[in-house]
């Protein structure tokens, strides 16, 4: 295993930020509000690992650091009034479609003001009102609710998109199957995307995917498929555009495939047995993060003091986060029978 | 009152709601031109058309992730599962997603959705096609599990499930589509958890659900003409929630229970009964031990003769409602 | 709906079947077994229509008239030692595979003589000892087991294969494609047959399906996949024979579609409303069966006395089957709680 | 004895009965380099290599259908979930399949596999990794479940399921993977079916099982302490088929009984207990009604003070005890 099965991008690669932003129609302060974004993903990731390290989060969670590309990239296309079906590993994924931190940090410390009052924690989080219908403990498990609310949206007449994540590992799980099929027969609006990780927990996707990468699964079944360089910011906000017009426009389901990579192990269990510390390192150097950064500063959009200052804001939103979480009360043992039934 | 059949009650009752209501909509196998398996939705696809009467492709799992999906953000979906067996099939987005997303959400989100599934042997349509499962179903918080007996519970439990803003497992008897009985033509509904007495009687309380309900009924004629034994017929209606008081106000009175179900007997929603009898007063009343007449624990066989032994008969009921009050305790 | 959405198949049409049998290496002798095989299934499947409508056979049952093709050109392949995993409507396939045919209708009368000793059914009927691992209730329940039984294979490190075969209906449950994927990273020795009959119960296949041929699904996966006319026995003998190869020689699973058609309704309770007479009508003008009897014909292989003597031949075969069925003792009653477990 | 964990325990089953039987091998998510979720399988594939150590993708319905289909023809295998939940996505082949292929085909097949499942809650991981779904189950006819408490019961348990020639479900609970205790280094195997008293008592039978078991032993020593309260604690083992037997006899001694278990209570397991009881003459011996504490019906919450209350601890058992034995009925 390594690195050579990945093959060329559908994309093309971001090397000039101004030419390629002016042609998606992003100003300059989109641009550093996507970079903002990214660096609060990146830093809340590494927050709530130290949190877990202290015992403060009960149970577990799945970090995404290193995928922030995918995130920003894809947040910064969906509108307000558009679903998200988001999965065990979408701290990114809501932060970037706008979601309260200190909400989030509140529900990994279990507490009554978190976004579940404490009942669901990292894999359940979700915020209804918000059209965010929850992360998912399932592997697979929000592939399907997401063609239902495509249905619900045709149904209603609305111009409204559902977006759907899950791994290169949840592409194996036949649901996405049943789901692409009944998509497309339908022409739900719904975008499929795979965040391609390289691994399902130890499984090495080329070892458990019979063909990679999956977009052909997609086309098989009449649904456009992208294959994309999940790193490149600005590749997946074009890309996702696109996929987001397609479905927004009536013609149907559309199939995203970003290829990323966590750095983190898989979750607290994990010993990070099956992949070497050069591949980690080898990713590094491709981080989503810095190849922004650096697009940014050589198109002087920002300097290394603003750079500075946004690592410190952000600190400090993310601190206030774990203050506030703290201080937050516990649920009422009492109620735990309390949302069973509406 | 007019008598109508139980498949034309549940029919009313889904074409009812959709006139009512436009979130409503029914999400199936070969329920438009087919009209459902059973039938039970013929002509729905002409008078409210494929917007609405909603085909889907051989996918069951798909069809429950969808009804869920689509409940979540405002619909009302009516799913229909064309053999009560394939609710195999679609567990993950019923158990996991459906009936578990308004608590994991600290009780931010609704999932109002009916699953209507013919259970129940009796056809011929062996192991696979034959089970019932609604025990299984039962067990799961956050669902609600209906089974009614009559053309009249049919449709008013049937209202007030595509009403219920939960995830409403639906058990309809393939045996008793045929089955008549009278329905009123004003709207009315008949709320869930709410047991209904279906025959009075003194010496001992019989709880029975769906089919079970006709033979036990049939058995209490039998005992009472022949043995003056007087059985009183329970049929929950609701098996989640479970009208435990009726049941247990029965009890207090006769002192005796058998509960019978067609579901095979170990693990078998007949200990649900017991049990919950244990925890009310009544279980001081009792005279005998409850006692449970069910299915056999095997897959549902083909052969008719072996079919009909599998579970409860006329003659079993009659032959256990004997038993248990000629015995002296 | 209709018919044209049929593609071009990927079979080469039989016209000389002197010259193909030649190449297929198969004799004369063989392709009048092959006709006779035809008209025991035809005549079986009349029969077993004749009964239910006495009310002889309990429950539900499936008929296969006018897929003899599929059947036989499948079941000439097909080694002893193969497994077979059958679906609901597979009695033309059990025959083919050299079913004795007192043993299932003994088991549709649900007959102690029956296949199943009458526990089974047309839905469930199988011969375990000759590695026919049972019919199927549940659309699309054999795909997976035969994933299995090909992982078996494997393990011990037989020459033999194992045949699913399955419908179009069952093409779009998610297993398949769970299916698809374990026999592809893992080369088991699977044959996957989807007889496409049009109709899944009363559903077009064009409706249902988000593309057809299903083949695409298959190659998405590393699959071979093969669309052909099942209605031309030779030619699904020879990509069947082709496919049997592949796998036996571990080269790793395949998919072969054969379109055909179904005469009589879906199941009994069928009122055929989502279909035209007409339609039924245009097929019969592709019977599988007089398709291969006029090239038997043309060629001198067969004449119409012969055609006249099979005829009888396999009339009375299929009486002295039901005269054993009906003659045959029922279960005992007593017994209905033995074989739960093992 | 020397004393291994309830991890190693099942770990050493595997391994001694994969060197004994060629058709034994493990199929499962990560069992291999990351040795499984729970490190049970670690360091296997490094003895067996990866053709008996199966890792699959991520497709749990076709992890167990491929092992019922291996079972059929011949092999033994033994399927990892890694979460006891995502038995929900299997339940078409387990239970329309594998457990009812004998059956079906009139006795001429068996298959021979073990489900291994971790379930139960306390690890945080909330309500779709935490569901004890052992009664589901149980209500299939076709299918044994077996459910160890200790590391002894789990290595000699888990051979006989391995040499059994039926589908297995094999409940495992996360919390006691760490728990240790003592187990002979010479081959043993536990007969499936046999309960097991883990405390002897006079007033009453409790019955547990899992993780539940320790905590009744805890609750037991506690009253037998403060109260002078002497409890039976009976832990069945095999949850189906079940050792009624065992369990009246204990009755029949105590004239108590109360189920202890930690999956929900609606339709709950409990519930067989009791009415397998109530079918045996131990019911006259009754002389308090027949009792449960269960996981409350809700699904379990993530909050760890919310998930301890979600299910029973050892002062509600203490509690419960007291109540039954000192209420005069
Ligand atoms: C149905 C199901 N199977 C297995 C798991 C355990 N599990 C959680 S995440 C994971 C890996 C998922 O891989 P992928 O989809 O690639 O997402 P990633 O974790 O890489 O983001 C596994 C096996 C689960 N939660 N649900
Ligand atoms: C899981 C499941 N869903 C639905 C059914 C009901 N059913 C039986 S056969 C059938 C149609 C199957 O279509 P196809 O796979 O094309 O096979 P065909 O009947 O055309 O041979 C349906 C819907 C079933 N038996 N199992
Ligand atoms: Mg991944
Ligand atoms: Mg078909």
């Amino acid at each position: 295993m390594s690195n050579n099965h990945l093959m060329e991008f559908d994309n093309e690669k971001t090397t000039d930020v101004l030419e390629k932003s002016k042609q998606l129609g992003l100003l300059e302060k989109d641009l550093v509000e996507m970079y903002r974004t990214m660096i609060s993903i990146r830093l809340f990731e590494e927050m709530a690992d130290k949190l877990y390290a202290l015992g403060k989060v009960h149970g577990t969670m799945h970090l995404s650091a290193g995928q922030e590309g995918v995130a920003v990239g894809t947040g910064k296309v969906m509108g307000a009034e558009d679903y998200l079906l988001n999965h065990h590993r979408g701290h990114g994924h809501f932060i970037a479609s706008g979601a309260d931190i200190k909400k989030m940090m509140a529900e990994f410390l279990g507490k009554e003001t978190g976004y579940c009052k404490g009942r669901g924690g990292s894999m359940h989080i979700a915020d209804v009102e918000a059209n965010n219908l929850g992360a998912n403990g399932i592997v697979g498990g929000g592939i399907q609710l997401a063609a239902g609310v495509g249905l619900a949206i045709k149904m209603m007449g609305e111009e409204r998109v559902v977006l759907v994540i899950f791994g290169d590992g949840a592409a194996n799980q036949g649901i996405l199957y049943e789901s692409f099929n009944m998509a497309a027969i339908w022409d739900l609006p719904v975008v499929y995307l795979c965040e391609n990780n390289q691994y399902g927990m130890s499984a090495d996707v080329t070892r458990v995917s019979s063909k990679v990468p999956f977009k052909e699964r997609a086309t098989a079944h009449g649904i456009p498929g992208y294959y994309i360089d999940g790193n490149d910011v600005l590749a997946v906000y074009e890309t996702m555009a696109n996929a987001v017009e397609h479905a927004r426009s009536r013609k149907g389901p559309v199939f995203v495939e970003a290829q990323t990579y966590r750095y983190f192990g898989h979750s607290k269990s994990d010993r990070n047995l099956y992949r070497t510390r050069d591949e980690i390192e080898e990713w590094k150097h491709r981080d989503p993060i810095e190849r922004f950064q650096k697009l940014l500063v050589d198109a002087n959009i920002i300097t290394e003091e603003d750079i500075e200052k946004i690592y410190q804001e952000m600190s400090q939103l993310i601190d206030e986060a774990v203050e506030f979480a703290e201080n937050s009360p516990e649920p009422d043992v009492s109620e735990v029978t309390e949302w069973v039934y509406a | 009152m007019p008598e109508i059949t139980y498949r034309q009650a549940i029919h009313d009752a889904m074409v009812e709601e959709m006139r009512r209501d436009g979130r409503v909509f029914l999400i199936g196998e070969d329920i438009g031109t087919y009209g459902g398996a059973f039938g039970v939705s013929a002509g729905m696809l002409e008078e409210f058309g494929p917007g609405r009467i909603v085909e889907t492709p051989i996918s069951e799992e798909a069809i429950i992730g969808a009804a869920a999906g689509a409940a979540m953000v405002g619909m009302r979906p009516i799913a229909e599962m064309m053999f009560m067996d394939f609710i195999l099939l679609t567990m993950e987005p019923l158990v996991n997603q459906a009936a578990k997303a308004r608590y994991m959400f600290g009780g931010k989100a609704t999932v109002p959705m009916v699953v209507r599934m013919p259970g129940g042997s009796g056809t011929g349509a062996a192991a696979q096609h034959s089970q019932s499962l609604e025990t299984i179903l039962m067990h799961i918080p956050g669902i609600k599990v209906v089974a009614p007996s009559t053309s009249y519970d049919a449709k008013g439990l049937l209202i007030s499930s595509i009403r219920d803003l939960n995830p409403i497992c639906f058990v309809e008897h393939k045996l008793l589509y045929k089955s008549k009985g009278e329905v009123p033509e004003e709207e009315y509904a008949i709320p869930l958890g709410v047991a209904d007495v279906k025959r009075e009687g003194r010496d001992l309380t019989l709880v029975a659900s769906g089919i079970m309900v006709h033979k036990s009924l049939d058995a209490a004629q039998i005992v009472a003409e022949e043995d003056g034994i007087s059985v009183e017929v329970v049929d929950p209606r609701t098996l989640r929630p479970l009208d435990v008081d009726t049941i247990a106000k029965s009890v207090k009175k006769t002192g005796r229970l058998l509960v019978v179900h067609e579901a095979v007997k170990t693990a078998g929603w007949a200990g649900e009964v017991m049990a919950s009898v244990s925890e009310t007063p009544s279980w001081d009343y009792l005279d005998a031990p409850m006692r449970r007449l069910t299915g056999k624990d095997v897959p549902i066989p083909y052969n008719r003769h072996l079919e009909a032994a599998a579970v409860p008969q006329v003659d079993d009921i009659v032959r256990e409602v004997r038993a248990i009050v000629n015995t002296q305790y």
